[in-house]
Order: structure tokens, then sequence, then C-alpha cells
């Protein structure tokens, strides 16, 4: 029911979130347009599945932890963008005067 | 306790539709009631229980029947959700033409405004045959105008202005409600709408007020200091209105924008949000110093001498909302980005 | 070890749940699922009391067109703290909290839930959130109705909107809580032999609702927080004044409250199946659908919020996905309904008290369900939105449904419960009283919502007077048929006969147990060799 | 080191009544944090869809917000943060070998860890009182668009108050941990309550990884409102 990860696997997954770390507020600084947001989201997506993966073992979870796992995640899609689709489609194709 | 009416009076040209779909919709939800209650009603009799150590033969269930009965009723649905969409979609479309009069909502009264002057309180006077459309807006809370004769209502928000349209087909009296909770008085909060034959309408328009709105909204200028920067033609430290409203204006950060009341309303409250190319951004703010109804004056001026025929389809596209929240603040955005992707007319994001 | 309980375990046994300890601290550091249950009952009776007090009160005050009998502000208090108490103290935990807690682990075969300590956790919970709200009441109550709608109740209500704020936040916890014990002890707790395709409905209806609770609550815990901490500081999150979106907490509290409503109702089908199977010895017809209908439910049940907005900013083409996706709602229920009838054809029904309340839930949830399509319908939710016609249509699901479902399963359960029979004629007549009363006070506030009454009125036009009346009186007679269950099971607790195990020769494992259960429920794990609706089976053979 | 299923100090068996083995009280237990963790992924959920609804509507003024975060102390804290969680990580794959001392080393470094991040969190909140950077209390920011810029500082401060707040719990949970480990209660076969605090020690490591660009990082690049 368990799988014990060797030390070293935790040092490097250590390393690699540092390093991102770094990366993440260095690219702050420079000017990427829109991509800023992109990159910085980015970064921060690929620590939080380098901490589920390694840290919280989510490999060796049973199947019905990894889905609850996922479960959570679509529930936050599901909130974010149906919620969204109201906001970013105020504009749209309204009539001139507005209404 | 004499009177009983079982149904709302007929006197838009709403009403009719939004009542046949509601007929269709009860004509559906009759149908299953009916069925399912005749079903429960003869099984009920007929398998009542007559020998206490009978057991019936179970029925595991049959994926024919279950089809049927998902994909059936979903159909019938599909038709409500047109249907009832479209209608939606048209109440929130006022045509072109609609006579404009602005509502104003506040703790517990409706205040109504016409664009030649009058002022009603609690009260709607309106011309039969002719398309209204009510631009509105709160002091306070939400509030919500509803006129059930109309089959109408539209939430008013704080912070945005909303509008809906009608057009009144049957001369009378109908009662106006505030539909959205809004504190003690929220049941006092109620009025009438008057419907009047054309030429009556036009008479009770001439009688009472002085000035127009346009021309209140002219004073308030001066009044508000607006006059000391603005001028109507002459460009100097601040854009002439001459042409403003309805117009595409450029921005200083390269979006192009649709001046609507949206858009004018938060160019007084919340200048810095949107600069129009060429000015510095030196316009105070006024947000907490113009009541909503002054702002609504002030529309209507800037409105009198800028309206300026909008060419339907020019480009106008859309972008998530920036600066204002509501459904009018629908500042849009134009692309200018010549390499955008067009097709949809949608800027990049 | 493990045996296949004999028949004779099921008979009497001296010691049970009830008299294996004595004390009030036996009840309040209990963590046996069964006491726990009987706390949450007297509570959750407590409050549905308080609820329909207020409920009481509301329609006196609507007897008459002038608001004659309270002040306004003290009216909208009423409905207010009636809508709370009801929703979130009464409804939301009483079907999971008292009838789950008692029956989901036998009916598993287990002998308690998986997590004991949290499950009296969630009754502390429970009744501190109670407490505050009621002190909130005591203190002068909260006016901005149930929905807590900004910037009203963040800047302009000047009643005690924190500590119920508090009081719904502390409560919400306590709802989450419930939810993740349930849905812990359903994978886990299960007998050997009992698997997903032999549990019984009620425990599929009460899976899918815990999801929800999980899922949707800390949504509404959030957005009440943002309420409260907008409230306190005047900062401006939902305030336009300060650049907020009112409109935003509408999306954040329509995401919990729209799933809670399928959170109130998801239990009483569950019941419902329970009741129509075991009264007409009959298996459900189609159990895979009705099963998975419930988890449908509760998934779509997440899709549709935007439709209680329809009439603000909402996009239009938000409010159209909306309303679209609401529909698709509407065919799990549907299913539901359909395999409920289906199954009476060709049964054996018996009309004893919980029989006639589950043919009641049928016939008035088609009803209130059917209503709901009216307001999912965008171009006619624009006119009775906000009115009469949405309260009636809620009153029909979690009255006429959800409350009906909830009768009819403490009076299927309450031999099990309390180890004592009631008199079922008086259920009986109760049964009917409350039918009559129900009908008579919301079918005419269909007609009340079409002609245009707005809700939450203290005073309205004398044309909207006769309809009032109908419902005022059909109020006080809905108020006698409650009043009588509350009687005679009482009674029944102290003078009513001895309950044998199996009253109804139900099937399913809580009812292989004596009546009251012994603490542990069973002497060993049961093996289950069947699915649970073997009627023709000889009731040793089945477990 | 205790090796038997019924082993510790007190001589009670780790295995609770409701339960047959200790196989079905650790499924439990795994599967009731994540179930938990759920809920709080929607319980932050709800705040971070509030944070993108404005941020997309007021960029200009969240970006110009941001720049008055302080990017280095957030680093910092993102690196402590990220030290502590590869403590609890070693304690928890220390608890799964049954080795206690170590176990107690580890979580005590957690704690320490989790502690200096939350000092630095204090430090930094006492920095924005001195900048008159608290909304509704003392808010001095006097820019074009000033609610809009409190905006992001109310969410700077619901967000990582709420997850300061979970740092707390956190702390008294490791606490609980360092009591088992110091009664040997830790073996081959009962650790899951280290790796089920563990768990959640890693979720608000994780909730912090996503605060940390979204409320300090927007700004960075930021040179102010463009006045062409
Ligand atoms: C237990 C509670 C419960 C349940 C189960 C439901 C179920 C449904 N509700 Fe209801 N609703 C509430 C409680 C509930 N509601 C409350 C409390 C409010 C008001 C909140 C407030 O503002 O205070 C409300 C308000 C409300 C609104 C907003 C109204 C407004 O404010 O303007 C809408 C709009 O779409 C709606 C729709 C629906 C729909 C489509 C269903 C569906 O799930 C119903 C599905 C069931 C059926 C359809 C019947 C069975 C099917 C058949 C017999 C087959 C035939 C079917 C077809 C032809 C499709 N409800
Ligand atoms: C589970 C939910 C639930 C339940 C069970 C009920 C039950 C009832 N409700 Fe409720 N109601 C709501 C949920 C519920 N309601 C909600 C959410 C709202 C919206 C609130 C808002 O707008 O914010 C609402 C609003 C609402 C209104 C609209 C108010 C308005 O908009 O102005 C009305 C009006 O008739 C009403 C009536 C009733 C009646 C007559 C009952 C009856 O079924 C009650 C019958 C019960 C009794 C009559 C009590 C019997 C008790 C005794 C006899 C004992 C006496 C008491 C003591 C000794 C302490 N309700
Ligand atoms: C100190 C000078 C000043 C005052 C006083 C002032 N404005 Fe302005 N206004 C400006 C400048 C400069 C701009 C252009 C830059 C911008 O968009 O903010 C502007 C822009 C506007 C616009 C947008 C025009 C367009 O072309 O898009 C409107 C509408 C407006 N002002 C209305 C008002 C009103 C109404 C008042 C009085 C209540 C007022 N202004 C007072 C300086 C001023
Ligand atoms: Cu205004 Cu209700
Ligand atoms: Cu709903």
């Amino acid at each position: 029911m368990t799988h014990v990860s060797p030390r070293r696997t935790y040092y490097l997954v250590f390393l690699a979130l540092m390093v991102l770390t770094a990366v993440t507020t260095g690219v702050a600084y420079l000017d990427l347009g829109p991509f800023n947001t992109v990159v910085a989201l980015a970064i921060a997506f690929l620590k939080a599945g380098l901490v589920v993966a390694f840290f919280m073992h989510v490999m060796h979870l049973t199947n019905l932890s990894k889905l609850f796992a996922v479960g959570a995640l679509v529930w936050m899609v599901i909130l974010i963008a149906l919620t969204v689709s109201d906001y970013w489609t105020r504009q749209w194709g309204v009539p001139a005067q507005g209404w | 306790m004499n009177e009983l009416p079982l149904f709302p009076p007929q006197a838009s040209t709403m009403s009719a539709e939004v009542d046949n779909l509601f007929f269709y919709i009860t004509a559906v939800a009759a149908f299953f009631t009916v069925a399912i209650y005749i079903c429960l009603g003869v099984f009920a009799v007929l398998y009542r229980r007559r020998d206490p150590r009978f057991v019936p033969r179970p029925i595991l269930g049959s994926t024919i029947l279950e089809t049927t009965w998902s994909v059936v009723p979903l159909g019938l649905a599909m038709v409500m959700f047109g249907w009832g969409a479209k209608l939606y979609y048209d109440q929130y479309t006022p045509p072109e033409n609609a006579h404009e009069i602005f509502v104003i909502g506040k703790q517990w009264m409706w205040k109504t405004q016409h664009p030649s002057g009058q002022r009603e309180i609690n009260e709607l006077h309106v011309p039969v045959g002719r398309p209204i459309k009510l631009t509105m807006a709160t002091q306070d809370v939400i509030h919500s105008f509803y006129i059930p004769a109309f089959r109408i209502k539209r939430d008013v928000i704080p912070g945005t202005y909303t509008s809906m349209w009608f057009t009144a087909t049957k001369p009378g009296r109908y009662r106006l409600f505030c539909a959205e909770y809004c504190g003690t008085s929220h049941s006092g909060m109620i009025g009438w709408v008057t419907v009047m034959e054309p030429g009556d309408f036009e008479n009770w328009l001439s009688g009472g007020a002085s000035e127009s709105m346009a021309q209140s909204g002219e004073k308030l200028f001066s009044q508000y200091g607006c006059a000391s920067c603005h001028s109507n033609d002459q460009p100097g430290r601040c854009p002439p209105f001459r042409g403003v409203y309805g117009s595409t204006q450029q921005l200083t950060d390269g979006r192009r924008i649709l001046a609507d009341d949206a858009y004018i309303r938060e160019s007084i409250l919340n200048p810095q949000a949107k600069i129009v190319a060429g000015y510095q951004p030196i316009m105070p703010t006024y947000q907490g110093q113009i009541s909503e109804e002054d702002l609504l004056r002030l529309l209507a001026y800037i409105k009198s001498i800028g309206q300026r025929p909008q060419p339907a389809s020019e480009g106008i596209a859309e972008g998530p909302a920036r600066g204002t929240m509501g459904a009018t603040p629908a500042p849009r955005e134009a692309t200018t980005n010549p390499q955008a992707p067009t097709k949809t007319g949608r800027p990049p994001r | 070890m493990r045996i296949a309980s004999q028949p004779t375990y099921a008979e009497k046994v001296p010691i049970n749940y009830l008299n294996a300890e004595h004390g009030l601290k036996s009840w309040l550091l209990t963590v046996d699922h069964k006491r726990i249950a009987i706390l949450y009952l007297l509570s959750v009776t407590a409050f549905f009391l308080v609820g329909g007090l207020f409920a009481l009160l509301i329609r006196l005050e609507l007897l008459t067109p002038q608001g004659d009998l309270v002040r306004s502000d003290v009216y909208n208090r009423l409905f207010t703290m009636h809508g709370i108490v009801m929703i979130f103290f009464f409804l939301i935990p009483s079907i999971p909290a008292v009838l789950g807690n008692f029956i989901i682990p036998i009916m598993l075969g287990a002998r308690d839930l998986a997590f004991p300590k949290l499950n009296l956790l969630s009754w502390y919970l429970y009744m501190i959130g109670g407490i505050l709200t009621l002190y909130a009441v005591l203190a002068g109550g909260v006016g901005t109705g149930w929905t807590f709608y900004t910037p009203y109740s963040t800047v302009y209500s000047n009643s005690h909107v924190m500590v119920t704020a508090i009081g719904v936040f502390i409560t919400g916890f306590s709802s989450i809580l419930t939810g993740l014990n349930f849905i812990v002890t359903t994978h886990t707790m299960r007998a050997p032999g009992l698997t997903w395709s032999r549990m019984p409905l009620f425990m599929w209806s009460l899976y899918a609702t815990s999801l929800i609770q999980v899922l949707g609550t800390p949504v509404l815990a959030i957005a009440i927080l943002l309420v409260g901490i907008e409230r306190l500081w005047g900062v401006g999150i939902f305030n336009p004044a300060l650049g907020g979106d009112p409109v935003l907490f509408q999306h954040l509290f329509w995401f919990y409250s729209h799933p809670a409503v399928y959170i109130m109702v998801l239990p009483a089908f569950g019941v419902i199946s329970e009741l129509i199977q075991n009264f007409s010895k009959k298996r459900i017809f189609g159990y895979k659908f009705v099963a998975g209908a419930s988890v449908a439910i509760a998934v779509y049940g997440f899709l549709v919020w935007g439709h209680h907005m329809f009439t603000t900013t909402q996009s239009v083409y938000a409010g159209m996905i909306f309303s679209f996706l609401s529909f698709f709602i509407a065919i799990p229920s549907a299913i539901k309904v359909f395999n409920w009838t289906a199954t009476l054809y060709q049964g054996s029904i018996s009309y004893q008290t919980p029989m006639l309340y589950a043919i009641g839930f049928i016939g008035l949830f088609v009803i209130g369900g059917l209503t709901g399509l009216y307001l999912a319908t965008m171009g006619v939710d624009i006119h009775v939105h906000d009115t009469y016609f949405v309260v009636a249509h809620f009153h029909f699901i979690m009255v006429g449904g959800s409350v009906l479902a909830y009768l009819g399963g403490i009076h299927y359960w309450w031999p099990k419960i309390s180890g004592k029979m009631y008199p079922d004629g008086w259920g009986r007549f109760s049964a009917l009283v409350v039918f009559v009363g129900f009908n008579l006070t919301f079918l005419p506030q269909f007609i009340l919502g079409y002609l245009g009454m707005p809700r939450r009125y203290h005073a309205y036009p004398e044309e909207f007077w006769v309809l009032n009346v109908f419902s005022t009186a059909g109020a006080s007679i809905l108020g006698v048929g409650y009043f009588l269950p509350l009687v005679y099971l009482i009674w029944s607790w102290f003078y009513g006969p001895e309950a044998p195990a199996n009253p109804w020769q139900a099937r399913g494992l809580e009812w292989q147990v004596p009546s009251p259960p012994p603490t542990t429920n069973f002497p060993a794990p049961p093996l289950v060799t069947q699915e649970t609706y073997e009627y023709s089976l000889e009731e040793a053979e089945v477990v | 080191m205790s090796e038997t299923l019924t082993h510790s100090q007190h001589g009670t068996s780790p295995l609770q009544h409701q339960f047959d083995d200790l196989g079905q009280q650790w499924h439990a237990n795994t599967i009731g944090m994540w179930l938990f963790l759920a809920t709080e992924i929607l319980f932050f959920g709800g705040l971070f869809v509030s944070y993108l609804v404005y941020r997309s509507t007021y960029p200009e003024a969240f970006a110009e917000a941001s720049r008055h975060m302080d990017v280095l102390a957030g680093t910092v804290n993102t690196a402590v943060l990220i030290g502590s969680s590869l403590m609890m990580a070693l304690a928890v794959q220390s608890a799964q070998l049954g080795a206690n001392k170590l176990v107690q080393r580890f979580t005590l470094l957690t704690m320490f860890l989790g502690t200096v991040f939350l000092v630095i969190k204090v430090w930094e909140y006492y920095h924005k009182y001195t900048e008159q950077l608290i909304p509704g209390a003392n808010f001095a920011y006097e820019g074009a668009m000033r609610h809009q810029v409190e905006m992001l500082f109310v969410f700077y401060f619901v967000m990582t108050g709420m997850h300061a707040l979970h740092m707390f719990i956190g702390l008294g949970l490791l606490t609980y941990i360092l009591i088992l480990a110091r009664r040997n209660a830790f073996s081959r076969e009962y650790f899951f309550p280290a790796e089920v605090v563990g768990l959640y020690w890693h979720f608000v490591d994780l909730v912090w990884i996503f605060l940390f660009p979204l409320l300090y990082l927007i700004g960075a690049h930021y040179q102010g409102p463009v006045h062409k």
C-alpha cells in the first residue's frame, strides 16, 4: 500500500523547484506583453505538477485518490470557465446603443 | 376583496409572445403531469396488495423505454430553450428608433425623466405603439424594474447602466413594481405605467417641463466646471464633444472603443481608465460628486451634441471588459492591429 | 471470522444503542453514528419549528394586502430568517444527517462511519452555527434575504449580517465534513460482497449528495467570507462604488446554491426509491439508470447556476449557455420519475404511511420540477423571476418534495430508530392533511406569480388578495399536518408497541439487525451475496 | 522502533474500532485527505476566480498595485516554503521507514521553515502598514485608479491571510506528528498520520506557488500608465 521514494528524488525535485522559482522571478522583469502571464502560469503549473507528482506521490496513489485530485481541478475549471463565459462575452454583438 | 384576476393583461408586443411560449410549456407540462398521474392512479388501484405473501415478478428495466423517456422530453425542452432564448434576445435588442426615457431607482422610489425634461416619480407615461427604451441606473442597491402587463423586467445594478425596451399596445394604467429585494420599503417601491394615445402623450409632454434634459445637462456642464476645459468644437487641452457619442474613440494604449452610454459614464467618473489619444490624463474624477440624475442629464447633453449615426458593422469587436463591469458598460474595442486575426473581429489577447 | 448473520440475530437484544449508556455526557460525547443521528433529529426538528413559526408569521402578514401585522423591516427579517433556517439548518442536514447518519453504516454492513469523531465534530459545528444564527434572530434578526445579495448586504443593511454570515459559514463546514465522511465510508466500509451495483439506491443518492457538499460548499464559504470582509472593513470586493461588481457575488453564491438545491432533493430521491420498492415489493425498474441519474444530477447541477441571473447584467451568451444546460438537468430527474412509476406496474402495493408520502412526493415533485422549466426558459423567466411563481416552484420541490420524503423516511425507519411502532392510522391521516394543506398553500402562488406579484413583498395590491387568503388558509392546515406526527411520534417513543426487526418485510441490511440496533450494529461483518432488492428470497437467505 | 501492528508505547492499537484492519484505515485516511484537499482547492478557487475577473477587468491597475509588493520577500518566502516542503517529504519518508528519530528531526525542520515563512509574512504585512497600503484601514495610495489598485491589495491580504491561516493549522498538525514520533508511534505499517499531514502541508505549498506570481510578479515589468 505504500511506496518509498529514495531521498535523492526529493533533493532533485527540490532543486528543480528552486530553479523554477528563480526563473519565474527573473522572467517577470522582462516585458513579454501578454506572455508574461502565460509564462508565469506555465511555470506555476510545472512546479505544482512536480510537487504533486513527487512530494505528494500522486503516481503511487489509488485510482480513487487520483480521481478526487483530478475531479477537484475539473470543478475549478467549471467554476472559472462558466464565470468567465459571462464576463468575457458581455461585450459581444450587443446593439450599438448598449442595452 | 372582490377582484380575482387569474391572468395578467396583455399590453405590449412582448406580452403575447411570452404568453404563447408560456402556453407551450404548460401544454408539455400538463401532458407529462397528466400522464404520470394517470399511471400512478391506475397502478395504485390495479396493483394494490391483495395477498401479503404474493411476490411480484421483478422487471429489470428496458433500455428502449429509458431512451424514449429521455429523448422525447429533451426534444420538447430544446424547443423551450430555443424559443425562450429568441424572446430573450429580442428583449435585449432595442430597435434603432426607440424613444429613450431615463429611469433611476433609489431606496425606495422610481424616478423617471423624459428627454424633453418631464420628471415623474413612481409613474411613467408612454405613448402607445412606439418603441420605448429605458436607460436605467440606481443610486444605491440593486432594484428591478418590472411591468407585469408588459412581461418585462430588468435589474438595475449600481455602477452601470442597464436598459430594456417595449412597445405598449393598449392604452391604460398598469402596475409597476420593484422586483429585486432592496430593503425596508421594497414593497412600497411600486407605481403605475400609463399608456396613452400618441396625441394625448404629446399633449402630456408639452405641458410641464420648462427645459429638456439636454438643456439642464448643458447648465450642469458649466456648473461642474466641465466647460472650463471642454468646448463643443475647439480642440484644445480637452477633446471637443461634437460627434463623440456613438463614434469610435482611439485610446492612448492603442485600443479603439465605442463611445456609448457606459463609456461616457466612465469617462466622467473614472477618467483615467481610458485616455483618448492625443490628450493628457488631467481630467479630475467626479466619482461621488455627481448624482445619478445629473449624470444622466450630462449624458443627454453630450448625446444631443454628439449623436451621429453609427454604421452598423464597422469592424466593431469585442475584448474582455476593461474598466467597467456591467452590461451596458459594454465599451467595445475595435481592432486596430492590422495583423490581428480579423475573422471573428476579435483582438488578440 | 465472517459469518452470515443468523436470522435469530434479528431478534430483540437486551442492550441496544439507546440503553447501552446513560446520562447527558454519554450523548454529548458519543461517537456512535446512531446517537449522533438522534442529536441531529432533535436539533433539526427544533430548527424546523423555528422556521415554520416564521412561515406562519409570513402567511399571517400576507392575509391582508396592507402590511398591518408587523412592520416592513420585521417582515423582511421574517422571510430572511425563514429561508436561512429552513435551508441551511433544516433541509440540508435533514435527510443526510438524520437518516443518512443512522442508516448508512448499517446499510453498508459497517460498525460506524469511517470517521466517527469527525461526525460528532460536524454536529457541534452545526450547533455552533445554528446558535449563532439564533442569536442573530434574538438580537433583532437579519434582513438581506437568504441570498445575501450585495451591495445591500455589505453596505446598506443594518441588521445582524455578520453573525448570521459566520453562522452559515460554520455550518457550511459541518456540511462539508458530513459529505466527506459519507464518501469515504461508502468507498471503504462496504461489507464484503456489497458491490457498487448491489448498493441500495439510498446510498447512491447520498453519495451523489455528498459530492456536491464537498465540492460546492467551500465556494459558498468563500463568498460569505468575502461579504463579511467587505462589510467589516468597508473594502471593495463587490461594491461598485469601489470598483467591484455585485454580480460576481451572485456567481459565487449560485455556484454553490444551485447545486445546493440538489443537496436538498437528491437524498429525497433516495428515500423515495427505497419506499417505492419496499412497499410494492418490487425491485426498481432500471436500477442502473436510477443510480446513474443521481450522479448525473450531482455533476450537471454545477453547470447551470447562471439561470438565477437572467435579469442581471450577465451576458446574453452566458445566459444562453446556462439556460441550455438547465434543460439537460431535467432529464435525469425525468428518468427517476418514470422509473418509479414503472416500478409500481404489476407490483404488490400496500398503502402504509411511508408509501402515502412517497406517492405524494412524486405527484408534487413533478409539478415543482416542471415549473422549473418555465424558469429555465429565458423569455418566460424575464416575466416570472422574483415573483411568487418562483416561490411556488421551490416550495413544491422543497416542501412538497423533500419535506414529504423526509417525513416518509422518518416514518419508514422510525421502528428501527426508536424500536417502537406508531399508529399507522394517524400517520395516514396526517399525510393526507399535509397533502391537502400543501396544495392549498402553494398552488395559488403560481397564479399570483404569473399575475406579477413580486416576492419579498410586505404589502401587496388588492387584486392579489383572494389568492393570498387561500394560501394562508392552506398554511394553517399544513401546520396542523406537521404538528400531528410530532405528537404521535413522540407518543410512540414512550408508549408505542415494540417494533419487530423488519415490520415492513423490507430488504436492506438495516432490516437484518434488531430494532433498535446494538451499538456495534453487527456482531461480525455480514457477507452480502445478493443484490439488495430480492423480494422473492426468504429473508434468512438474504444476508 | 515498533514493528507489530498493535504495538505502541501505551499498548493500545492504532487500529480504530470501526475498521477491520490497518489497510482499510489507511485507505480511508488517504482518500479522506484527498477529498478534503478537493474542498480546499475549491475554497481557494472562489478567490482565484474573483481575482481573475477583476484582473482581466483592470489589468493596468493590478500591475500598478503589484509594483508595491516586496518581490524579494516573496521570492525568499517561496524558497523557504519549498524548503519546508522538502523537509516534510523527508519526514514522511522517514515515517514510512519507521525511523521515528528522523521523523522528529525533519518535522521540526519543517515547522521551523514554516515559522520563518510566517515571520517574513508578518514583517511584510507590517511594511504594508507603514507604507499605508492596508485597504479599508489605512490606504493612502492616491493615484488615478485608487479603488482598482486597492482591489489587488484586498486580494493580497485575503489570499495570503487565508494561506497563512492554513499554515497555522498545518503547524498544529505537525505538532501532533511530532508527538506521535516522540512516542515512537510510526512503523512500516503505521505511518499514515505523517503521510496525511504531509499531503496537507504540500497542498499549502501548492497554493503559494500560484499566489506568488499572481500577486507579486504581475507588475515587475510594468512601467506605469502609458502616455504617449
Ligand atoms: C430542492 C430544490 C430545488 C430543485 C430540485 C430545483 C430544480 C429545478 N429548478 Fe429550481 N429553485 C429552487 C429550488 C429547487 N429547484 C429554489 C430554492 C429557487 C429560488 C432561489 C431564490 O431565488 O431564492 C429556485 C429557482 C430556480 C430558478 C431561478 C428562477 C428565478 O429566480 O428567476 C430556475 C431557473 O431556471 C430554476 C430551475 C430549476 C430546474 C430546471 C430544475 C430541475 O432540476 C427540475 C427537473 C425536474 C423535472 C423537469 C420534473 C420531472 C420530469 C418529468 C416529469 C419529465 C418531463 C420533462 C421534460 C419535458 C423536460 N429554479
Ligand atoms: C426547506 C425549505 C423551506 C420550507 C420547509 C418552507 C416552508 C414554508 N414556507 Fe418558505 N421559503 C423558503 C424555504 C422553505 N419554506 C425559502 C428559501 C424562502 C425564500 C426566502 C427569501 O426570500 O429570502 C421562502 C419564502 C417563503 C415565502 C415568501 C416570502 C416572501 O417572499 O415574501 C412564503 C410565503 O408564503 C413561504 C411560506 C412557507 C410556508 C407556508 C411553509 C410551510 O411549509 C411551513 C409549515 C410549517 C409550520 C406551519 C410550522 C408548524 C409548527 C408548529 C405548528 C409549531 C409552532 C412553533 C413553535 C412551538 C416553536 N416561504
Ligand atoms: C481639467 C480639465 C477637465 C475637466 C474639468 C473635465 N474634463 Fe473631461 N476630459 C478632459 C481631458 C484632458 C480629456 C481627454 C483625456 C481623457 O480621455 O481622459 C477628457 C475627456 C472627457 C470625455 C471623453 C471624450 C472623448 O472624446 O472620448 C468625456 C465624456 C468628458 N471628458 C466629460 C467631462 C465632463 C462631463 C466634465 C464635467 C463634469 C468634464 N469632462 C470635466 C479634461 C477635463
Ligand atoms: Cu427597489 Cu425593491
Ligand atoms: Cu437553480
